[in-house]
């Protein structure tokens, strides 16, 4: 067990994997000689070899597509997206030709896209952006977000391994600030939820960097008994843990940190106020960021992204109802 | 063969030297290959002849025979054909290996069959049944088996390119004596991922192949309103080598690609071929086409692909009604037995999003080119 | 008035304001001398001229792109996608480009992307596709989805109107099935949602094509009041208008021709939960195409696809809770 | 100008030979204009001359101010700037007239400044403040005051391009003396939008100006793994004229964009313009650029663009550190009033998604060069 900082252990999935399997391939804008715009990719060149540590030109489409014929042709192909952001500009090749490809032709397509996704250190529109949702609104697409060290190395190993496209929202806001407790080499974090910590009057589910701002909401508020739930895998969703919490807590809180209108809280909300109505004890509370851009000055972006003070105060009118 | 960048020169000295150079180096050039044609193709023998033109028999054959199901309304959705290029797709795929992948676009029904595909699969998939290509889930033209190295077209033109330098790009990596090949059509080569997928594989120089389909129309939109220079042109700025050929020329085609493969597979970069043809019916059924001027037509249709193979082949002695023969008896069974499968079970519709097991990579196709022997 | 058809009331709509307005420019595949593969710009170019009916090559991304640069120096361009799968290929321009530029830099961008969506004719994957939540999810721009001959011609009108980037999803299986009086010349729709049918035992929110498969379904079930809410407006969203039919109603089923996961019915889903949950006297019922690709052969295309009998089955079961 | 579609020749006639005949139309050759430089450019008085100078000086000393309030975390987000290619967006926004709008990109800060945008306003939107020129939703380079016709740049590259397009489309059907500009990377290059955005004007012919900052780095990735051949040589492919120019010499820039936008004026549609130059910092200021050779950079510094055109108004008797002290006073003043304006307010975090009024076109800019005066 080493003390890995959620960069750190997004960079030693990928040096596990590629040391495992020859298969793994990585393919970006600057992974290489410059290792990363995050330094994710630091050192994979010099261990690697450029032939596997692959500097492309500026162009996601042909990244991802590239991917994708890799793969069918027996790689493991992991991609970068420089940010999250860019990935507007690989769209088609990810939901019309990675998602598509098994059920329309049995052909499978195991690559994974990396996303430096979420906002919080004043990125602007362009470098904040958690584009997860449109994502999950697409078939065939696998889509997981971690929040801790552990789960972030776990689950890109499990993409990495999975024979389906992922895409891996790695948060921006985590690579430096959560560090954990991570195992050496090879491990795979399952594509299910998890309890962050328990209680039975209330439950946060959240994903990604609003793990830690629930979490810190929730200590706020020492005297109710909040569960937090972790869902780590957007898609496949782990309903079942959304049910089995939501009975029982009866109450629940949904947090989103990316736009409010058809995001991946607005799906849990749905799943629960269909499948769990009769266990609820209140209305199904979302948090998530307003239908705007994320604005670039701080005072702004803090208005606009869900915080501390929005999640416990959306616990404690809840809890009062 | 690549350029130094600006860079690598003195900073005052302009870039334009460096690419005139460029110009005068023989991969930037664009000029057709020497084709070798006439009596003796030194690398088709009389079976390979026959063979060329057998296929594109059955490819119109089929496709013929999906119009006829199409208007009896057993086909359901939108019916494409390729009527008049079949020499582009057939000359192209047989000039591949067994484990050259091909990714074919619309018009490309004969690299299906080249690649090993039966008319039977065919038409069972255009009749949508679950023993077609694709378990009924995909339509007309958009098929591929993938255990016979084929990959399905998506729709969005033309996603399948980048896909193409990928596959290649994996090829070179891991060293094996392997190529793509990618057919589009002109129109498509408007698009951004045309320029991504270009640009991208003369960077890498994988081994891949471009065969541009050039039929002039884009659907309706003719040539002057996609381009104003021959997309081939850009072939030389991309820093790879662009030939025209004759697209109605089954062995002609077969020729050039052949050529390229074997430069792919030397490590010499990707190709750009643009074969040039006619599309001698409307976008799809529903299209009567007739903003296509009809001296155009009668131009072309004396230029029939199939017929001049023909000819060929009559001047050589074979006895091309028997083949003829053979094939409509081909998929005359074909169509009997495609049509007494069964429809597709509605449970099944949902399953299959997702792979479940271990992800089989592409299988190896037939390669019936008597070089392969 | 006259009687026409879905598709020829889009038609008129886009003769009528170029009529009126010399800024209305349409650019698009094939919609010059062919009219459109749908033939709904038949006849423009011979009306006015190809100066303002522009047949594009195939560039998705510069089609609206250029209609971007052509809307933000004052002209009000029309983009008309060939079928609506396309705008994947259009997808960062909308949502970077069109989608930010007022927030960010006071730019308004009036374009009209136009969409022909939605399957049911066996289209298969890629000619069958309603894309619409991801822009949903996308802040900036506007989203309509008429169901009536007479609120295409309107709300297409205003949309051009409107000093927005407005996607306008045209359903295909409509365009000739759906005939209605349509008054001549101009007039707008507004952006809010229309009762088609009161009720007050249950409310079914439907948009688009789904709108006339729900109100077969309800027409099945005479002995129940059943409400049928026609959104028209995705965004701007009329929540005044649900929350008001949930009030008058208690219960509630929300209809999708789209894919289930983070669709638009999520989120009419998850407003209720969180605003209306007084009111309900049952569960949230969502009725989607589930998470596949439209497949092409007709059992398996109406397998997946939302049926009467599927809302029909919806609506007995939540009449009886 | 544009080439006949392989449809207008007879079918047999391979398209090689007229995109031949292309090669050899002026149009399509990819050659320097003759860049009229040295003591009395034909175009440029002393004043503009002197203009010119400032303009890069100030671009220059608004970065550096930046670069230290950054320092000083007064600045949040990211920074990045254009040091060493000042002449190229200076010189090129000096040549549009006041209806032109231009769509700058991350380096290029003088072309804000040409067309009326105050330092007090760059600074103010560096540092946040709802007085800068994006109200503070956003940051570092991506602004632009659409009011004196500049488009602020999306992240996403190329993205102005098609927009630029666009412009000039509407332009061209209103029969408008205009023409759009828009800057962008060799690193843009490659990507899709690029290839649709030319290709799309050269097909519709429109009056646009796209100027190619070459500074053979995207980030850190050099120009031989972007492309094999310098991108100035599609243009000829793509049916425009294409030109490379010293991008370190503000004069030379300045003259080539003026007789582009004379063509595109005069109906000759759209040029490429490859600016050689050098990005003297990092990709950003996270960004210590040490893949970047050292005597790169030390050529490269000794072709500084400010110490070039210095050298020409000393060698005419301008008193130049008069200017250089005025521009420091102005950007002192500027940096004093910017820092002075009071933050946003978190209250208006989400107003102005939409428009609510009537959407107003792009304004004019100032047009500082003495041919429109
Ligand atoms: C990105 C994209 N936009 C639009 C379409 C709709 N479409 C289908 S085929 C076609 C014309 C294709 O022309 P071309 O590439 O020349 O192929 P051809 O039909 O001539 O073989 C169009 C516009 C598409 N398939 N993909
Ligand atoms: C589509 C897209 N992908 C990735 C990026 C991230 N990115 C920002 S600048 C840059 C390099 C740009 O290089 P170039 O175009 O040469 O401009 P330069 O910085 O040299 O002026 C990259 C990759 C982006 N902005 N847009
Ligand atoms: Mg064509
Ligand atoms: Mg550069």
């Amino acid at each position: 067990m080493a003390q890995l900082s959620y960069l750190e252990a997004i960079s030693d999935a990928l040096r596990v994997a590629m040391g495992e399997d020859e298969r793994v391939i990585l393919l970006g804008e600057d992974i290489g000689v410059h290792g990363g715009a995050f330094k994710v990719t630091d050192g994979l060149l010099a261990e690697f070899g450029a032939d596997r540590v692959i500097d492309t030109p500026i162009c996601e489409e042909a990244i991802v597509g590239g991917a994708v014929g890799a793969a069918i042709v027996g790689m493991r192909p992991v991609c970068e997206m420089q940010f999250a952001d860019f990935v507007a500009c690989a769209f088609d090749q990810i939901v019309n030709v990675a998602g598509k490809l098994h059920y329309r032709l049995g052909v499978a397509v195991p690559i994974v896209v990396r996303l430096p996704s979420g906002g919080g250190f004043s990125g602007g529109p362009y470098h904040s952006q958690n584009p997860e949702a449109w994502f999950l609104h697409s078939p065939g697409l696998k889509v997981l977000a971690p929040s801790s060290a552990e789960d972030a190395k776990g689950l890109l190993l499990a993409a990495i391994a999975d024979p389906n496209p992922v895409l891996f929202l790695e948060h921006k806001n985590l690579y430096r600030r959560v560090r954990g407790e991570v195992a050496e080499g090879s491990y795979e974090t399952p594509f299910t939820a998890r309890t962050v910590r328990d209680g039975d009057d209330l439950v946060v589910i959240a994903y990604g960097a609003m793990v830690h701002t629930a979490l810190e909401a929730i200590e706020q508020l020492p005297d109710a008994s909040i569960r937090l739930l972790d869902l780590r895998s957007l898609a496949p969703l782990d309903e079942d843990a959304i049910l089995a919490a939501v009975r029982d807590c009866s109450k629940v809180v949904v947090v989103d940190e990316a736009n409010y209108t058809c995001a991946m809280g607005a799906q849990v909300s749905s799943v629960i106020a269909e499948r769990a109505f009769e266990w609820l004890e209140g209305p199904i509370v979302r948090v998530a960021a307003p239908d705007v851009p994320i604005p670039f000055a701080p005072a702004l972006e803090s208005a606009v992204l869900p915080s501390v003070e929005r999640i416990r105060a959306a616990c404690d009118e809840l809890l009062a109802y | 063969m690549r350029v130094a960048s600006n860079q690598a020169a003195p900073p005052n000295q302009p870039a334009e030297s460096l690419s005139k150079d460029r110009r005068r180096s023989p991969a930037a050039r664009s000029e057709p290959l020497a084709a070798e044609r006439g009596a003796e193709p030194p690398y088709l023998d009389r079976d390979d002849r026959v063979a060329l033109f057998r296929f594109m028999v059955l490819h119109r054959a089929i496709e013929e025979r999906g119009v006829s199901l199409y208007k009896q309304g057993k086909v359901p959705g939108s019916f494409y054909d390729g009527r008049g290029q079949e020499a582009t797709c057939v000359g192209a795929a047989f000039a591949l290996g067994p484990a050259d992948p091909v990714c074919p676009l619309i018009r490309d029904l004969g690299a299906h069959l080249v690649k090993g595909t039966s008319p039977r699969a065919v038409l069972a998939h255009y009749l949508g049944r679950p023993g077609g290509v694709s378990a009924a889930r995909e339509g007309n033209v958009h098929f591929g088996d993938a255990t016979l190295g084929v990959l399905g077209m998506v729709s969005m033109l033309p996603d399948m390119m980048p896909v193409a330098v990928g596959m290649a790009m994996a090829f070179k990596l891991r060293r094996e004596a392997r190529c793509s090949l990618a057919l589009f059509g002109d129109g498509a080569t408007s698009v951004g991922d045309w320029h991504e997928a270009m640009n991208f594989a003369a960077v890498q120089r994988v081994p891949a192949i471009f065969v541009l389909e050039h039929n002039g129309y884009a659907y309706s939109t003719p040539s002057s309103r996609q381009f104003v220079v021959d997309p081939v042109e850009r072939a030389a700025a991309y820093g790879m080598l662009g030939v025209s050929v004759d697209g109605n020329d089954v062995e002609a085609v077969f020729d050039v690609v052949r050529q390229a493969r074997e430069r792919a597979l030397a490590g010499g970069g990707p190709t750009l071929i643009a074969a040039h043809t006619m599309r001698m019916h409307g976008h799809g059924l529903h299209d009567d086409a007739s903003y296509v001027p009809a001296e155009q037509l009668a131009e072309w249709a004396a230029r029939d692909p199939i017929a001049l193979q023909r000819a060929r082949l009559v001047a050589l002695g074979v006895d091309v009604e028997t083949i003829s023969a053979s094939v409509t008896a081909e998929v005359d069974q074909a169509t009997t037995e495609a049509l007494a499968m069964p429809l597709p079970d509605p449970a099944t519709a949902t399953t299959g999003v997702f792979c479940d097991g271990e992800a089989i990579p592409m299988g190896l196709g037939l390669a019936p080119w008597s070089g392969f022997r």
